[in-house]
């Protein structure tokens, strides 16, 4: 069936409004044949939905009309049989619609689930505390690198993500390219998609996991395979050595205070992996799991006072003098 | 509302103590049971679910629970049935003197199990909090342990009321019903000593 | 009773007044983000001997960590983020570091002299975290570290963490004099 | 009833002894009475006002998850405070309203509707009321202590367990699961036994009104459901969390997934325990509206137990989103498709007798007709999520919340206004107002529609559930501000509503035995009921006894008024088998709840309660049962000394 997206977003404006929200966090506007499927489905429950419910009020409303205007009841033997027969009637149009749903649900399932591929990019995603750090797990394990909250993808090409739970349990979901999978401790839960079309996917936690459970996003971004193999040669450089003496200062507030005891720069002595990788920070969109655009001011307010924009997160607030601040910024917008 | 053909259902020759089916409390005895029992079920699955996440059971270096001390405490256990099913027929007949005598003994042999249950825990060879298997075998023997305390306790103020004479025509049925919840506690211990003690060998 | 939407602090008052009922109950379960422990900007004043000239100074504000059931819980989580497992093993039994888990203390149990061992650093291994951990996660560190041999209030210790069991902790020590 | 005129046929009670029956079965007054109350109607109604308080506490919790989520970036609640609001929220709903009130109501209308005098066991009904009672005090007092529950209303392990779960705040919820849960347990065992065993004469299973018959499945539910959470709640995630057990610690062999099984295999059977009485409900009401018997008497009686039973089997469609195996999944989704069957048949038979029948539009067929349109709209966004792919999408995400309000608000609260606005002059001998009770319908199914149905529509853009607060470039800000509206308009008519009850209490119209014209034995009878509830059993010879009843029709005598004695009668067809005596008040279940209470809430701080605790309650327990010493003019043959 083709997507009737457009078709049926007019009959039922309600919700087309699901459709348009102002970034791609939508179940219903597919960029890939996974949530392609499933949106097809989703439609297709909607619209039978919808009927069964109306034609179900119609005959409620028609039966309170009609029984208001009657005078005395409609009940004697034969009453009983005819309105028997309407009910086997009714009870035989809904067993199977059901029954056709319950088919449809299976064949979209089983297609769900044929989509692995033997040599797909394999990303392991483990959920922490309020963030996401991302592995690119390739067979060469020189290749391997990891990076935080960004997950880049190849346009056209399968994706096989495999997810874990550091600590409590947590939900990969990203509606555009596909349905979410839990992540639990104990188990490592893989799910497959494919992004068909380049763009910025936002991603969410959708199990609640604790006091930022609301500000635990992610970006699934969809490159073209020239510009995906750029990023990835870039990822798997370690960080340059700062270049002028600002980003020099920068770098020894970074080593010397409370920065290297969580965050890890791949090139410097700092390799502690409680917190996200920074080695490549500037390269990323967001800051903080998606709560806030990677510009140099949001930066500033989050290293000074995190807990103000993400109470009960890990990360302390770190009182740096101006200058200390000023260089710590420089440097950590080097990090390209 | 005439009264004049009144027709009249009279009750007045119904009797007031009966036993089994037809009295209340036979049947709140029974939905206690269907409780307890389906919580105990449950208890077992929840074991048998943790069973599957360890390539041998009990894992690691964890022994077999021994065998000797809880062979007794069921043969024990299932011992008792007998006493109390005494007491259940002499109950029936009204008999006081039959009553107090099998249920003291009953009494004392369940006394026993209650005993014998705290060396059934010891038996199983493992804290509670060394890891699942522990926790599991300790938790489906200690909710047991709770019915045969619960039931010596229940059998002892019964046997209390006979012997002091303060007991009435209306508690006989109890007896009965103390009898019947005697054979479902021998009969769920048997089945979970079997899954509990045997089966870290045999499954 | 039907909500009307008054001023903002004011609607957060009344929330406040709703949830926090001055009890000892709710001191403990008190989650502070984002103020930094009273009494705790300057360096405590530290003594190593019990022998003094008059009564025993204390700063009443230090033991706000050291019953707070959420500032041992974040402790233990920073004990293993900060690697003090790596020496003390991750049950406190200790390893090369000394045991955390007896009632031997080389340097004091008193909350500043843990607070003085951890920013200072003590010879044989022990190294300085001055100014690599934030002040407040320095007291839910102390307040873990003294939980371990059993010396907060013991509604605040956690009977297991969801990894392997390696040492249990050996709250059976006997423990120093509780805080005054 | 019987006339006054001098001669009064054999057995019939002469005034004499009706006055010693007054005597006999009059509960004792004042605060001591109130407290060894053991009278089905008077425990009964407190547990319905309790209930009703813990509901308009989560309403205030809801409107305040609203205020909230009101705007993006509202600063009205922090975090910590958010997830202790919308757990209470969830937890109070659900454990604290939900299963009691439906409960409670049964306790009330169940010996009326049987024909009998009390419930089976009196002091245990006492127990069940008190043990609640303490569960929600206990579990209010915590959360006004900054103590409540911020794991959510399923709390999940590991967030809820001993690492992730600080404090001792899901200890205080693990506990309170306990106390519902006696509470629960004690008043189905005592419906089961009442309808089993104490229906009037003549009642045979076909005789049984659906409404007994819808609570009388509820209760088999709660029957094999409660033990589950019991279970996983207080055996295994409090001992997890206080004595260090493992069920749950992945790396000690334990499994959180084991968690959510127990629990949802307790959570689908909860919402149906909760949904099942409220068809009873329409099906007692339509057909007093309709002025028609009901179409299809054994369909619905047959489709409420097909619904029982499979609510058992569908606990995984809330764990799609696990990686369970895909087969396992599909099993579920089939069964959670094919409970709609009968509720469908539900549907069709209600909509089948309002067509044949003359309906009159007073409140409770209103709220009947709201009932109708939410829930099919709800069952269906059922069917949706039923499927494995859509449940992909939307689990765990305001879609969620949308059905589930749609099914609560619309197919359980809707009933129970239903309910209220129906039997309130049979409690209290006073009519509702009907033009404050149309308000209260149309506030309450605008604000329903209106604050649930956009969510559906955020769902789909990705909110999820439990977030405090939301960025504003993710557009949600409209849709919220709309649903936070439509809660504004639901407080209003609860407000309305508990106007219109206190109005009604002052100044509402008399009612009479029966100012409904119902066809159920509870009409039979004053309003409100007198402490014997019948004068004279009745004799019941059809399924709609009042409209079907011969003039002279045959009552029951032979029972002594100077004692409080019970008619057992047999399960198939109630032929009089025996006469039962019922225990004197007594204060021992309220001290043995008091022993509970203490056992359960220091169980939190010591493993050692678990053994003080029934240490305590073994004096009351013997004291409970323990025969009093009665005259030899007094006793019954039952009393003769063994």
């Amino acid at each position: 069936m083709r997507r009737p997206s457009a078709l049926l977003a007019a009959l039922l404006p309600a919700l087309a409004l699901a459709a348009c929200g102002h970034r791609d966090l939508s179940a219903v506007d597919p960029a890939g044949p996974q949530a392609a499927r499933i949106a097809d489905l989703t439609w297709y429950l909607t619209i039978v939905g919808s009927a069964v419910f109306v034609v179900t009020v119609a005959f409620l409303l028609y039966a309170l009309w009609r029984g208001h205007r009657r005078v005395e009841n409609y009940s004697g033997e034969a009453a009983e049989r005819h309105i028997h027969r309407w009910i086997y009637g009714a009870i035989g149009v809904t067993t199977l619609i059901l029954l056709v749903t319950l088919i449809y649900n299976f064949t979209t399932g089983r297609a769900l689930a044929n989509f692995a591929e033997p040599d797909a990019l394999t990303i392991r995603v483990t959920g922490h505390q309020w963030w996401w750090q991302v592995q690119y797990v390739d067979p060469v394990p020189s290749n391997r690198f990891e990076t935080a909250n960004e997950i880049h993808v190849p346009v056209g090409r399968r994706v096989r993500i495999e997810v874990q739970a550091a600590d409590v349990i947590h939900s990969f979901w990203v509606p555009n390219l596909h349905g979410k999978v839990d992540l639990i401790p104990g188990y490592t839960n893989t799910t497959y998609f494919r992004a068909d079309r380049a763009g910025v996917y936002h991603g969410r936690c959708a199990e609640f996991c604790g006091y930022q459970h609301a500000r635990m996003d992610f970006l699934v971004i969809a490159d073209p395979p020239a510009q995906f193999a750029a990023w990835y040669r870039n990822q798997l450089r370690s960080a340059p050595p700062p270049a002028d003496s600002v980003q020099q200062v920068g770098q020894q507030v970074f080593l010397s205070t409370r920065c290297a005891m969580c965050h890890a720069v791949r090139g410097t002595d700092a390799g502690s992996h409680v917190g996200p990788d920074l080695t490549h920070l500037a390269s990323r969109g967001t800051l903080a799991a998606g709560t806030l655009p990677n510009l140099r001011g949001s930066l500033g307010g989050w290293v000074l006072d995190p807990q103000s924009i993400k109470p009960g997160a890990y990360m302390p607030p770190n009182p740096l003098k101006p200058d200390e601040l000023h260089a710590l910024l420089s440097y950590l917008e080097s990090l390209k | 509302m005439s009264t004049r053909e009144q027709r009249v259902v009279d009750v007045s020759g119904l009797p007031t103590v009966v036993f089994g089916p037809r009295a209340l409390l036979w049947w709140g005895t029974l939905g206690f049971i269907v409780i307890e029992g389906f919580t105990l079920v449950l208890a077992v699955a929840s074991y048998l679910y943790l069973r599957q996440n360890e390539f041998n059971w009990p894992p690691g270096r964890t022994p077999n629970p021994d065998l000797l001390i809880p062979t007794i405490s069921v043969v024990v256990l299932l011992v008792t049935m007998y006493p109390m099913y005494r007491a259940d027929r002499a109950a029936k007949e009204f008999d006081r003197a039959g009553v107090i005598r099998w249920l003291l003994i009953g009494t004392a042999l369940s006394g026993a199990a209650c005993v014998l249950r705290w060396f059934d825990l010891l038996a199983l060879n493992v804290r509670w909090d060394t890891h699942a298997y522990g926790s599991a075998a300790w938790m489906v023997v200690v909710m047991h342990a709770t019915l045969i305390v619960l039931d010596f306790f229940e059998c002892l103020v019964l046997a209390a009321m006979f012997v002091t004479g303060r007991a009435q025509k209306k508690h006989y049925p109890d007896v009965s019903d103390a009898a019947g919840y005697q054979y479902y506690i021998s009969l769920t211990w048997l089945a979970l000593y079997l899954i509990i003690y045997w089966g870290p060998r045999v499954l | 009773m039907k909500r009307t939407p008054a001023p903002p602090h004011l609607r957060t008052l009344a929330i406040l007044a709703l949830a926090v009922v001055p009890a000892a109950g709710c001191k403990s379960e008190q989650r502070s983000f984002n103020e930094t422990p009273p009494g705790a900007t300057a360096f405590p004043a530290v003594q190593t001997t019990d022998i003094q000239a008059g009564p025993k100074t204390v700063d009443p504000s230090r033991g706000a960590y050291q019953e707070n059931r959420w500032a041992v819980s974040q402790g233990s989580t920073l004990y293993e983020q900060f690697n003090c497992a790596g020496c003390h093993s991750p049950g406190g039994g200790g390893g090369m570091g000394p045991p955390l888990n007896d009632a031997e203390w080389i340097y004091g149990s008193d909350p500043e002299n843990v607070y003085a061992t951890i920013v200072e650093g003590r010879p044989n291994g022990m190294p300085s975290f001055r100014g690599r951990i934030s002040n407040p996660q320095l007291w839910q560190l102390v307040a873990y570290v003294r939980s371990i041999s059993g010396l907060t209030p013991k509604d605040t210790w956690s009977p297991r963490n969801d990894h392997m069991q390696e040492a249990r902790p050996n709250r059976a020590a006997r423990p120093q004099p509780q805080l005054p | 009833m019987s006339s006054t005129e001098a001669r009064v046929p054999a057995g019939l009670l002469n005034p004499a002894e009706r006055e010693l029956m007054e005597r006999t079965w009059r509960p004792r007054g004042g605060v001591w009475g109130w407290l060894i109350a053991t009278d089905h109607k008077s425990i009964a109604k407190r547990y319905i006002i309790t209930a009703f308080v813990f509901f308009l506490l989560g309403g205030i919790e809801a409107f305040l998850i609203r205020l909230q989520l009101a705007r993006p970036e509202n600063h009205l609640l922090d975090p910590d405070q958010y997830n202790q609001i919308f757990t209470m929220h969830g937890t109070t709903m659900m454990f604290l309203f939900g299963v009691p009130i439906q409960l409670a109501v049964a306790l009330y209308l169940v010996p009326l509707m049987v024909g009998t005098r009390n419930v089976a066991f009196p002091r245990l009904n006492a127990l069940g009321y008190w043990t609640y009672l303490i569960g929600g005090l206990f579990l209010y007092v915590s959360f006004f202590l900054n103590t409540g529950p911020d794991a959510g209303w399923f709390a999940y392990v590991p967030l809820s367990g001993p690492q992730f779960g600080a404090g001792k705040r899901v200890d205080v919820w693990a506990q309170m699961v306990t106390f519902t849960e006696i509470a629960a347990l004690t008043a189905a065992v005592e419906i089961i036994v009442t309808v089993l065993k104490q229906r009037a004469p003549g009642m045979s299973l076909n005789r049984i009104p659906i409404y007994v018959w819808s609570v009388l499945v509820t209760s088999f539910l709660v029957l094999f459901a409660m033990p589950s959470v019991a279970l996983a709640s207080t055996a295994m995630l409090a001992m997890d969390r206080l004595v260090g057990t493992h069920f749950f610690n992945p790396a000690e062999g334990g499994d959180p997934l084991l968690w959510q099984h127990l629990f949802w295999f307790f959570g689908h059977p909860e919402v149906y325990i909760m949904f099942l009485p409220a068809t009873g409900y329409v099906s007692g009401i339509i057909p007093v509206f309709a002025r028609r018997k009901m179409v299809g008497h054994t369909a619905l009686v047959l489709s409420l137990v097909a619904t029982g039973f499979v609510s058992f089997g569908l606990w995984v469609h809330h764990m799609f989103t696990t990686g369970l195996p895909q087969l396992g999944q599909s099993f579920f989704t089939g069964a959670s498709l094919m409970i709609a069957i009968p509720s469908g048949v539900q549907i069709f038979c209600w909509i089948a007798t309002l067509w044949a029948g003359r309906p009159k539009f007073d409140t409770p067929l209103l709220f009947v007709i709201g009932f109708i349109v939410l829930f099919v709209c709800g069952g269906i966004t059922g069917v949706m999520i039923a499927s494995v792919p859509f449940d992909q999408q939307a689990h765990d995400t305001y879609f969620i919340v949308a059905h589930l309000h749609y099914v609560q608000v619309g197919a359980f609260v809707f009933p129970l206004f239903a309910a209220f606005y129906y039997w309130f002059p049979k409690l209290t001998g006073r009519m509702l107002s009907e033009r404050m009770g149309k308000w209260n319908f149309w506030l309450f199914f605008v604000g329903v529609n209106v604050t649930f149905f956009p969510q559906h529509f955020l769902g789909l853009m990705g909110m999820t559930r439990r977030v405090y607060t939301y960025l504003p470039e993710t557009g949600w800000g409209p849709l919220n501000l709309l649903s936070t509206v439509g809660a504004g308009i639901i407080a209003a008519s609860v407000v309305l509503f508990l106007a219109n009850v206190v109005r009604s209490l002052a100044a509402g119209l008399p009612a009479g035995n029966d100012p409904w014209g119902g066809h159920t034995l509870e009409w039979d009878t004053a309003s409100p009921p007198p402490p014997y509830n019948f004068a004279h059993i009745p004799v019941v010879d059809g399924l709609y006894p009042l409209w079907e009843r011969a003039p002279g029709a045959p009552v029951v005598t032979g029972m002594a008024a100077g004692k409080r004695q019970v008619l057992v009668t047999s399960v198939m067809d109630a032929e009089p088998e025996s006469i039962y005596e019922h225990p004197a008040p007594s204060v021992w279940p309220l001290i043995v709840a008091l022993a509970i209470g203490v056992t359960f809430i220091f169980g939190i701080f010591t493993p050692w309660a678990f053994l003080i605790g029934p240490a305590l309650m073994f004096t009351p327990l013997v004291m409970w049962f323990w025969p009093k010493r009665k005259e030899p003019h007094e006793r019954s043959f039952a009393e003769e000394p063994a």
